[in-house]
């Protein structure tokens, strides 16, 4: 007989949800069962549906004092076993950087959605893109980050859903880079069966008979097995330098230098397994959209306009993981065009990574900045076309 | 047409068009906090000499830090969730002769802020903490606080807030605040009279003033104000014997050094 | 039911795109929700809801469009609004250029006072908050703007699948009163306008 | 006798200066700003002792008394 959690998870079927609703429903179908959060706009939905909906499940849910204290409540979480989520926007993004930095080091799997908001200071309250890069380069040292980006109320409900899945399975931090566009729009959501839903957990030493004498809470592989407080296995959890056993002392550099490049390598090396993208019209086209998140939705519209009304061989590509960035797969599938266009909602963070990508792979990049509002067609096809006269 | 007394210490209107009507929502009871403080610190202004341009009013986030946002025409800051102590802390260490009012609420001061909320009750730094208490997180859609009554529902709490709220005025006692009161919007005369007090005080003044937010408590703000009166009684006419009401009143004033001045004592070592 | 767009991925053109703008405690809000889900959840159509609002709660200007299409919609917002419901002064100014040749135009004449180029619009004039007052409380002006609007779209939706989205999207306890509310709307528009 | 003045961009038909007037001189005017407020008027001004509670608990600085010039 299903536990309380299986029997209140929404039935397959089609809903009309809002993103930051369907994004609290991914965690919940993913097996988040600690939720902690903190009101700030435009992510307060996701906390209310989350204090709403998990004790249905048998889950907790808390409202923590700020962000700092949310993101900490989610490392006890981890390490006790739970699959543990925060949301927040912006401001609060940036005071959790210190957990996402300890998370790294740790090799703590945890879910933070920042529904990101216009800076800097407390900027306003529509959408934006412009934390992309703090996402990235916000904690304070070393080590690589899972970001995904969601463009539609569906995306807001499965990519939290892949999130705790990259989490578990890469023992990593991941991030859900959403837009206040699509947190607060609403759309149909359609939640297939249950046993269709691909559901990752972390790899226990249990499951791969190591016992408690003998395990590495650090070693044993790429991506090391994770034991939980409660099961006996002594384990400390420990962000300064460290062995693989744990070990804090002895320190030297040679060690230093591996294990902080093994937690990175263990994004960076594995881009191929954990990087999308998305394309269309790409066959022996001139020029290229390249975009993430809300824009893209007006991007693919105004290339199909483009096309359709001026015949321009114009391509569509979009960044469904922002991080780690996906340089290699960019460099295969874009060969050699004249003008790319980069529409972000931030004066130009992800053209940094594509020009270096695409050094000699086209003539020019061309950024379409705007702040604060997702741009229209008519703004991209208006640069487009000035651009391309 | 008579304008309002008030209104030569607001900006109206600037070159980008009308700043008032405020933001706040009808009958929302930080604009009368507003109110009351303007009508103190005109007051001290007038009586005691002060400059108006000692006067810096700083908030953080919330309901009521919009009282600052920019319709005071004054020095202010509108700053960073319950950060507007440590910012005021700063504003004191580069001129300890400011008059340094905060505008705060129960969840800016107490949540986010409360750390930062002690330590300055500790330190004793010349600040007057006007803390609006509405019981919830209005901005933001009226999610539980610190401070929400036990069983009520809110937003992120719909089966029921679990948890115990703070006493804000106890915390500011036992953290070392050298002057503590507590009213509400209903007792306007008192309050003013209690805002020049802790003004005039040379260390922290707490001053707690329970606020109505009439939306997202979905009652007419005429009916809460009547609730503050009902359900609150004085001190000094307790005398023990009002448990089931809300103490108002002054808690505590006493003399405790302020921190510029013990400072104070370590420059004059090189004068 | 009319068919938007024939189901194909379609740029500007195959999509029927409703906006609704006031301020702040009108419910503004709820009524795109309602469409939205009414057009979704009942007529089986893919539709996207968005809202623009400012801090204020209250007062402040507060905006809410829903787009049909029986195709996929990329570009969330409207673009050329095929109807715009404005319920104040300050809401028209704002958005009536957005508002396509011959668009539908439905105002609450107390307070949008002044329609420029009329002519351009079929214009449908309902005291939508008077109305609500009669009802007993002007909270549903909301309910009353919906029903002027659904005689005015009923190509497109059947009026159960309004009120079944209605019944989902309202408190309990006002569900009664918002459906009166509702009823006066359409009755207005029938009386008024034949429709 | 004391006057009241009322402006009606600032007001949001809160009614608390009507509660809170001692001689009950204020009461709730069949007039609605352009955002549907119901603004506050004279109804007794007689009753008007010019303790300007009114201009104290007013949350917007909507409403202020004229205190009428003592006649030597």
């Amino acid at each position: 007989m299903a536990g309380p959690s299986e029997k209140n998870l929404l039935k397959p079927g089609v809903y009309y949800l809002q993103g930051n609703q369907a994004c609290a429903e991914g965690a919940i179908t993913a097996g988040c069962r600690v939720y902690a959060g903190y009101p700030i706009t435009p992510a307060s939905e996701i906390m209310e549906h989350a204090a709403l909906r998990l004790p249905q499940v048998g889950g907790r849910f808390i409202q923590m004092e700020d962000e700092i204290s949310s993101a900490s409540v989610l490392l006890g979480a981890s390490w006790a076993g739970a699959k543990a989520m925060t949301a927040t926007s912006s401001p609060g993004f940036s005071l959790m950087q210190e957990v996402i930095s300890f998370a790294i080091m740790t090799e703590t799997p945890l879910v933070i959605v920042d529904v990101q908001r216009p800076g800097p200071g407390q900027g306003y309250i529509t959408t934006s893109q412009e934390d992309v890069m703090q996402a990235r380069w916000g904690h304070h040292g070393e080590g690589s980050i899972i970001a995904l980006s969601p463009a539609s109320v569906q995306e807001m409900f499965d990519f939290t859903i892949e999130a705790f899945n990259l989490a578990e399975q890469w023992r990593t931090p991941v991030l859900v880079m959403a837009e206040e566009t699509v947190a607060h729009m609403r759309e149909p959501l359609t939640i297939p069966p249950q046993d269709q839903i691909k559901v990752v957990n972390r790899k226990k030493p249990q499951d791969l008979g190591i016992s408690p004498e003998e395990f590495l809470p650090y070693g044993h592989a790429m991506v090391p097995p994770m034991a939980n407080w409660g099961e006996g296995y002594n384990v400390n959890h420990v962000s300064l330098v460290h062995h693989e056993d744990g070990n804090v002392t002895k320190y030297n550099r040679d060690i230093h230098l591996d294990s902080v490049s093994r937690i990175q390598q263990k994004i960076e090396g594995n881009t191929d397994h954990i990087a999308r993208v998305e394309t269309r019209f790409l066959e022996g086209c001139r020029h290229l959209v390249i975009c993430y998140g809300s824009v893209s939705r007006t991007a693919v519209e105004a290339v199909m306009e483009a096309r359709q009304e001026r015949g321009i061989d114009l391509a569509f590509l979009r960044l469904v993981t922002l991080w780690p960035f996906p340089e290699k797969k960019l460099r295969e599938i874009v060969r050699d065009v004249d003008t790319v266009f980069v529409p972000e909602m931030n004066l130009g963070m992800m053209k940094h990574p594509i020009t270096e990508a695409l050094r000699d792979r086209c003539n020019r990049i061309v950024p379409i900045p705007t702040l604060g509002a997702l741009h229209s067609p008519e703004m991209i096809l208006s640069k487009i076309y000035e651009e391309l006269k | 047409m008579t304008r309002h007394p008030m209104l030569k210490y607001l900006k109206e209107k600037g070159p980008a068009g009308p700043r008032m009507p405020t933001i706040m929502c009808p009958g929302c009871g930080a604009g009368q906090v507003l109110n009351y403080t303007l009508h103190a610190v005109d007051e001290i202004i007038h009586n005691d000499g002060t400059r108006k341009e000692d006067f810096v009013f700083i908030s953080g986030v919330g309901c009521s830090a919009r009282l600052t946002s920019h319709y005071l025409n004054f020095d202010s800051g509108w700053t960073i969730h319950g950060r507007s102590l440590p910012i005021a802390t700063g504003a004191l260490l580069a001129n300890p002769s400011l008059k340094i009012v905060v505008f705060t609420g129960d969840g800016d001061a107490m949540a986010i802020g409360g750390n930062h909320f002690i330590h300055t009750c500790r330190r004793n730094l010349d600040v007057t903490i006007l803390c609006i208490n509405n019981g919830l997180y209005g901005m933001t859609g009226g999610q539980v606080a610190p401070t929400t009554p036990t069983g009520t529902a809110t937003a992120t709490t719909p089966y029921g807030n679990m948890e115990e709220a703070f006493d804000l005025c106890k915390m500011a006692e036992t953290s070392g605040a050298s002057y503590v009161a507590r009213w509400t919007t209903a007792h306007p005369r008192q309050t003013i009279k209690s805002i020049k007090k802790g003004i005039g005080k040379k260390g922290t003044a707490f001053i707690e003033i329970l606020s109505q937010c009439p939306i997202h408590m979905k009652t007419p703000p005429v009916e809460m104000l009547r609730d503050f009166k009902a359900n609150t009684v004085s001190i000094n006419k307790s005398r023990g014997h009002g448990e089931d009401k809300i103490l108002i009143g002054e808690f505590c004033h006493m003399e405790r050094p302020e921190w510029t001045e013990k400072y104070q004592k370590i420059l004059e070592q090189f004068d | 039911m009319m068919d938007i767009g024939g189901g194909r991925e379609v740029s500007s053109s195959g999509r029927y795109e409703i906006r609704i703008a006031g301020f702040g405690g009108q419910g503004v809000i709820t009524v795109g929700k309602i469409l939205g889900t009414a057009f979704s959840v009942f007529e089986g159509k893919n539709s996207v809801n968005t809202q623009s609002y400012g801090p204020e709660s209250r007062g402040g200007a507060c905006r809410s469009e829903v787009v049909v299409s029986d195709g996929k919609i990329n570009y969330p917002y409207v673009r050329k609004a095929d109807v715009f419901v404005a319920l104040s002064q300050l809401a028209f100014d704002a958005y009536i250029a957005e508002l396509k040749e011959g668009g539908i135009l439905l105002v609450d004449p107390n307070s949008v006072r002044d329609i420029s180029e009329r002519d351009h619009y079929e214009v449908y004039e309902v005291p939508t908050a008077l109305i609500a007052h009669e009802t007993g409380n002007a909270k549903y002006q909301n309910a009353v703007a919906l029903g002027a609007l659904y005689p005015l779209i009923k190509d497109y939706l059947k009026e159960s699948s309004l009120r079944e989205a209605m019944d989902e999207n309202v408190p309990p306890e006002t569900r009664e009163a918002n459906m009166a509310a509702f009823a006066k709307g359409i009755q207005y528009i029938k009386d008024h306008y034949h429709k | 006798m004391n006057r009241l003045s009322i402006n009606p961009d600032y007001c949001k038909g809160c009614l608390i200066c009507v509660d809170a007037c001692p001689g009950k001189a204020i009461g709730a005017s069949d007039r609605v700003n352009p955002k549907g407020y119901t603004l506050p008027a004279e109804r007794d001004m007689q009753q008007c002792n010019g303790c300007k509670l009114c201009e104290i608990v007013c949350p917007d600085f909507a409403i202020a008394v004229e205190i009428e010039e003592e006649k030597s």
